[in-house]
């Protein structure tokens, strides 16, 4: 019996969220809804850290929906790579809501919590599905799974701010362009070879060499996943939409949507498209490289000049992702471990640092930054979450952002791209001034005089601290992010004949 | 206006170093480099050095004093002096 | 999990606990047991390794116990004990978590294997250090805190490329003896140059002792500049180059050092002259310079800490440590005056005083080298250290002009601390062989010869004449109010005036050219505010249609590139 | 000109696919009326269904429908499949936009994008 459930765990990492999603929105009033979403990422996380300890010798688990062989029927495929993204994701997930509990109750109205929290498991399915799934047009389904309910979530901060309305608009406009570019790339690959299974569809691709229509393909799908991911200049929808929406969700989008977006570039890129054509190598070093760094530096002066922390943060979320493409452009081995420690490291810090920019935001009533002057006198709990976060973020060393930087830094020295690593450490700084400056204002300032604001509750200091404590931790101990990462890398590389290897 | 350095304490400096480049003479030292074995040569050495120092020193404060507010009103060093006994000094 | 230990968790888990210690006195009881708990673990431990950290790809090893970790442990240890003591009458718990902190990541560093761990520890003793200087809370003391803390930091920043390069060079990030050479060796060395306080890049020190709070600045003496001293003679011994950069350190500040009008100023440069000596050492790099250097450090951080625990006593008293404004306290503040003139004769190297036989080893290696010019300048420094530190400290402010002040004696834990100082540079001085008997290397030397004490009392008592006669003949300089310029004036007037000069100049052009007159451009960030601040082209929100825009360009590059 | 000729009209579908597709995107960009941005959304997507579809044609093939002979040569069936996912996906999208184009007007007063941008800014140099 256990066995047998065993079995079916892919499939229920989505299905329970699903299936949870309308019994909420249906029962959900009076805070039950909270407590069946809860309830329901718990054990969505449970499924994914149990996936991720099975797979973590490097074996694929595959599972077939509706007992339909692939490459017809769909097929969920779980690697190393990708369970390390289900755990994130629902780890994240369950984290940010035990937070949205109390964050939730002060910026969303009542009546629509119910509403709230099922668009929330049904955002978290949308990112789980996009990460599991093994079938190309299953993944866009799953993605816009995820988007629509990411617009729906962000419009949700209306109350506070009109603008996130706009924010959410514009967000789904640009989404469902980037999106409908994907499934334009995908009926192009599709024309060619007649399947939409990853594994398949790479398979098949080899044997099929160069052509204009696979050219085409790989740049709309390429341009569709980086509008996701908000790759520099793609970005425009990011800031506002992190701003305004709720700060729970700012914390949960930041930590997984981009980062599941950046999986499926890397999926793409390495599993499907096998990497062995030129043109990719150039898309990326051309266009992602130089981008990347532009980004790196155009959005942390941004932030560094933000009168908003939020603001400051969702910027800083485009630099960081800068920091990704990086290693993924270097097209090495040390370069993908870069990426995929980032990718925690960012999910944590990031998430961390908008549960602080909530916590201000219930006590204060506001995240401009020069009203949080001297407000670590008021709570210093989660003042000094915010520093330790805004560490790792900087990258200093016993955190995983130093880890990150480390490798990135390596991959591009092991090129002898050393103006990339100068670039990358002479960064580190902005990161650095960004961080000091609100460390400054909230440490250093005195506080408006006659104002008093209340450490924040337990159950927003608690998410906020684990996540603080994750990036310590495996700052310390890198052992296992740092295997998981070398093991994805791995898989990724040996999918793909690169060329030079 | 009142010195420390009276003629007492002048004599007192004299007679020591006399006493000193006395016990040169009476016991001689060593040297490495054949210079600083002359008899004398850290008496010499060491008041002429000090001289020299001092006058270039002055000359140097020619070039290099500024006023205390030279860098602004709100430098270290420009801060008026601190209550006796204030803890944060 | 991983083993962690070293010394330093020590210092790091009492400052955790510190600011819950609610009563004063017990916190200070409890601060002051630190130092000798920390000392216990390693003072008696055999030599040897003992820790090793798995750190993803590579292993760190956060204590290793030998003769050279040893003595700097020890001193150091010694320093944060008699420095907690100073500041017993302290109560701001800001300053005291910082002065742990402070002291355990100087401790960390020494006992550090690799050079990771030794990074760290770099960068904690800067920012553990800054606010000793910002708890003087003034606006002149953040800046100058910002200031020293960008130079540390930057230097942590330099160390760590370096270790990164040298990694890669080496596929090692032990910290053992290197060799300049590569550009990851000339990175590491400028890192620890910079805070060795090398000539030209000096005025971090000067600038940041005197700002901070009086009971900081001795802590600030003790760790940050020995510590690059431990660095580069860990890793540099014998490095030629390392002896000409000494000799100019000790002989530069004392011309700065004769004319500054504020004390801790003075011992400031002062301070870099002393390890002027100790990199003269180094550079020498022969058992006898190693020895010396390590003895010196030993002995300049119980002397030097003295002399600043003596202005700044005074300093506490008075409200003043500006020789300009102080005379005259002998009769006030006799205790004090003691134990400043033992730290002075110390400093002077006068015989049996700690400096004398630490300083004597380094004279005589770069003797035994034949090295003439440098020893020479050696010799000449003595007679400036003399000037500065042995006579212009104790004279300006107990005796030279009586300005009438009344003052009470210093109170009894600075005079406790003081004693205990002073203490110890006349044991040292009269006993070296327990202190040449922790050297790194087995000290054959016998400091008290018949030549070695004449020739050195000749030096000094000539040169004290000189001083009598200049101040009889109305010769010595007087002290003046001000400010002097040094290395600072380029980053703290040139620099921003440059910045300026440039920015309006572009400025002009820019209106000149598209008449474009729109706001101040009066500072150089401005430009870069005007694109990325909140209202700037870049930062604000965009029309949908602009972003639909940029994703055809993007595509439209993308499908260019893939066709090409 | 046969060659030119078979060009344009042997890929007759692609042509009037990239018309279309261009229509919606132009409107998307200098409409700006939330509501038509929208219609141009729809157009655009609605250009890609025609792409998967005209796809699945298979020369001289039936609707994908068993006829039960051994003979009959079928359309591909697949393309039709996803799109009617994707049109699902596109009717979401739709329905979701147009609830946020009246909330945007309840809150706003208005559906042009230049007068709410002009607003924000107002709000944003206040604050």
């Amino acid at each position: 019996m256990l066995q047998a459930l065993l079995h079916q765990l892919p499939v229920l990492q989505i299905v329970l969220p699903l299936v949870a999603a309308p019994i909420v929105a249906a029962f959900g009033g009076n805070g039950r809804g909270w407590m069946i979403a809860f309830a329901t990422s718990l054990i969505a996380f449970a499924v994914a850290a149990t996936l991720f300890a099975e797979v973590l010798d490097g074996s694929v688990i595959s599972y077939h929906l509706g007992g339909w062989a692939p490459p017809i029927g769909i097929e969920y495929r779980v690697d190393i790579l990708n369970a390390f993204v289900l755990v994130i994701v629902s780890g994240v997930s369950a984290i940010c809501l035990l937070y949205a509990r109390a964050s939730i109750a002060a910026e969303v109205e009542e009546k629509n919590h119910a509403f709230f929290y099922a668009t929330f498991l049904l955002c978290m399915t949308g990112l789980l599905g996009v990460t599991i799934t093994g079938d190309a047009f299953n993944l866009f389904v799953f993605l816009e799974i995820s988007s629509l309910s990411g617009y729906a979530l962000i419009s949700a901060g209306a109350k506070r701010d009109r603008r996130a309305l706009t924010a959410a608009y514009n967000y789904l406009v640009m989404g469902t362009i980037g999106a409908t570019f994907f499934v334009i790339g995908l009926g192009l690959l599709y024309m060619l070879t007649g399947t939409l299974n990853m594994a398949d569809l790479a398979a098949r691709l080899t044997g099929y060499g160069d052509s204009r229509t696979l050219r085409m393909g790989f740049a709309f799908i390429f341009v569709g996943i980086a509008l996701k991911l908000a790759m520099f200049p793609l970005h425009l929808w990011l800031p506002n939409a992190y701003t305004f929406a709720p700060s729970a969700v700012s914390s949960f989008l930041s930590a997984t949507a981009t980062k599941v977006a950046v999986y499926a570039l890397l999926r793409i890129l390495f599993t499907v498209f096998g990497f062995d054509s030129a043109f990719e190598a150039n898309v990326l070093r051309l266009i992602v490289l130089p981008l990347a760094i532009v980004a790196i530096f155009v959005a942390s002066f941004v932030a560094i000049f933000a009168e908003d922390l939020k603001r400051m943060l969702a910027w800083s979320s485009i630099a960081q992702i800068g920091y990704m493409l990086i290693g993924i452009a270097l097209l090495s081995h040390e370069g993908l471990m870069a990426t995929v420690i980032h990718l925690f490291n960012h999910a944590v810090a990031k998430a961390a640092l908008f549960m602080v920019a909530g916590a201000f935001m219930l006590r204060a009533g506001t995240t401009s930054i020069p009203d949080l002057r001297g407000i670590a006198r008021d709570m210093p709990w989660t003042s000094a979450a915010f520093v330790l976060a805004g560490l790792s973020l900087v990258g200093v060393p016993l955190t995983v952002g130093f880890i990150s930087k480390w490798y990135l830094v390596q991959a591009a020295l092991t090129q002898n791209l050393w103006p990339v690593a100068l670039l990358v450490v002479l960064s580190s700084l902005l990161t650095l001034t960004y961080v000091w400056r609100i460390t400054e204002t909230i440490y250093m300032r005195e506080a408006p005089a006659g104002v008093r604001r209340s450490e924040a509750p337990l159950s927003m200091l608690i998410p906020t601290w684990i996540f603080t404590g994750l990036s310590l931790y495996f700052g310390i101990d890198a052992g296992l992010t740092s295997m998981a990462a070398s093991r994805a890398a791995n898989a990724l590389l040996g999918a793909s004949n690169l060329f030079w290897q | 206006m009142k010195t420390y350095i009276t003629n007492k304490v002048l004599i007192a400096l004299g007679t020591i170093c006399f006493v000193l480049a006395g016990l040169d003479i009476a016991i001689g030292h060593h040297g490495s480099f054949g210079i600083d074995a002359l008899p004398f040569f850290y008496c010499l050495f060491g008041f002429v050095i000090y001289v020299a120092l001092i006058f270039a020193a002055k000359a140097l404060r020619r070039l290099i004093l500024r006023p205390e507010d030279y860098y602004g009103r709100n430098a270290i060093d420009a801060e008026p002096a601190q209550r006796p006994e204030a803890d944060n000094v | 999990m991983s083993d962690l230990a070293t010394p330093a968790l020590i210092y790091f888990a009492a400052a955790l606990v510190t600011p819950f210690i609610r009563w004063h006195i017990a916190r200070a009881i409890f601060l002051l047991s630190v130092p000798l708990v920390a000392l216990a673990t390693f003072a008696f431990a055999q030599y040897g390794a003992y820790s090793n950290l798995p750190f993803f790809e590579l292993h760190l090893t956060l204590f290793r116990l030998d003769a050279l970790s040893y003595v700097f442990a020890l001193v150091f240890s010694l320093a944060a004990f008699l420095s907690l003591l100073y500041a017993w009458h302290i109560r701001d718990r800001l300053e005291q978590v910082s002065s742990l902190l402070y002291a355990g990541a100087a401790i960390g560093a020494v006992f550090a294997a690799d050079l990771v761990t030794l990074f760290v520890f770099w960068e904690g003793t800067a920012i553990a250090s800054v606010f000793l200087i910002w708890a003087r809370r003034t606006e002149g003391a953040y800046h100058t805190g910002l200031r020293y803390l960008a130079i540390q930091v930057g230097s942590g920043l330099l160390l760590l490329v370096g270790i990164i390069l040298n990694y890669q060079d080496t596929g090692s990030i032990a910290f053992e003896h290197m060799e300049l050479g590569s550009l990851a060796t000339w990175l590491i060395f400028l890192a620890f140059g910079i805070k060795c306080a090398f000539p030209l890049l000096n005025n971090w020190l000067q600038d940041a002792y005197p700002a901070a709070t009086l009971t900081g600045t001795v802590t600030l003496s003790a760790f940050t500049t020995k510590l690059a001293v431990y660095a580069l003679a860990r890793g540099f011994a014998g490095t030629e180059i390392l002896i000409y950069i000494g000799a100019a350190m000790t002989l530069f500040p004392v011309f700065f050092a004769a004319i500054e009008n504020n004390l801790r100023r003075v011992l400031a440069y002062s301070l870099n002259n002393q390890l002027g000596f100790m990199v003269v050492g180094i550079g020498i790099g022969t058992p006898l310079a190693l020895d010396g250097t390590v003895a010196h450090a030993f002995a300049h951080v119980i002397y030097k800490g003295l002399l600043f625990m003596s202005v700044g006593a005074v300093l506490y008293r008075t409200g003043t440590d500006k020789a300009s404004e102080l005379g005259g306290l002998w009769k006030s503040m006799p205790l004090t005056m003691m134990f400043c003139i033992v730290g002075a004769l110390s400093i002077s190297a006068f015989p049996l005083f700690s400096g004398f036989i630490a300083k004597s080893l380094i004279v005589s290696a770069s003797a035994d080298t034949g090295h003439f010019i440098v020893w020479l300048v050696l010799l000449a420094a003595s007679v400036g250290v003399l000037e500065h530190a042995g006579i212009k400290i104790p004279y300006s402010m107990f005796f030279g002009h009586d300005r009438g002040l009344k003052v009470k004696e210093a109170p009894f834990h600075m005079l406790l601390a003081m004693g205990l100082a002073a203490a110890l540079c006349i044991l040292v001085g009269v006993w070296p062989q327990q202190l040449y008997a922790l050297l790194p290397y087995p000290v054959d030397y016998a400091p008290y010869t018949t030549d070695h004490v004449l020739t050195q009392l000749q030096l000094l008592f000539f040169a004290g004449l000189a001083f009598a006669v200049l101040i009889r003949t109305g010769r010595y300089p007087v002290e003046l109010r001000g400010v002097n310029l040094d290395i600072d004036w380029l980053y703290r007037r040139f620099l921003p005036n440059l910045f300026s000069r440039l920015s309006s100049a572009i400025r002009a052009l820019w209106q000149a050219a598209a008449r474009f007159a729109a706001g101040r451009t009066d500072r150089a960030l401005v430009l870069l505010f005007r694109a990325h601040g909140p209202h700037g082209l870049i930062a604000r929100a965009w029309p949908t249609s602009s972003m639909v825009l940029w994703i055809a360009v993007l595509l439209g590059i993308t499908l260019v590139l893939s066709y090409l | 000109m046969d060659a030119a000729f078979a060009l344009i009209a042997g890929h007759a579908n692609y042509w009037l696919v990239v018309i279309l597709m261009m229509i919606g995107l132009y409107v998307a960009i200098a409409r700006g009326n939330l509501v038509k941005k929208i219609v141009g959304l729809n157009l655009f997507q609605t250009s890609v269904f025609m792409l998967y579809i005209s796809m699945g044609k298979v020369e001289g093939g039936t609707a994908p429908i068993l006829t039960g002979l051994p003979a009959t040569v079928y359309s591909n069936p697949l393309p039709h499949v996803l799109i009617l996912t994707a049109i699902v996906v596109g009717i979401s999208t739709t329905a979701l936009a147009l609830a946020l184009v009246v909330r945007i007007r309840e809150a706003y007063g208005t559906i042009e994008e230049d007068e709410i941008l002009e607003i924000e800014r107002d709000v944003g140099s206040k604050s």
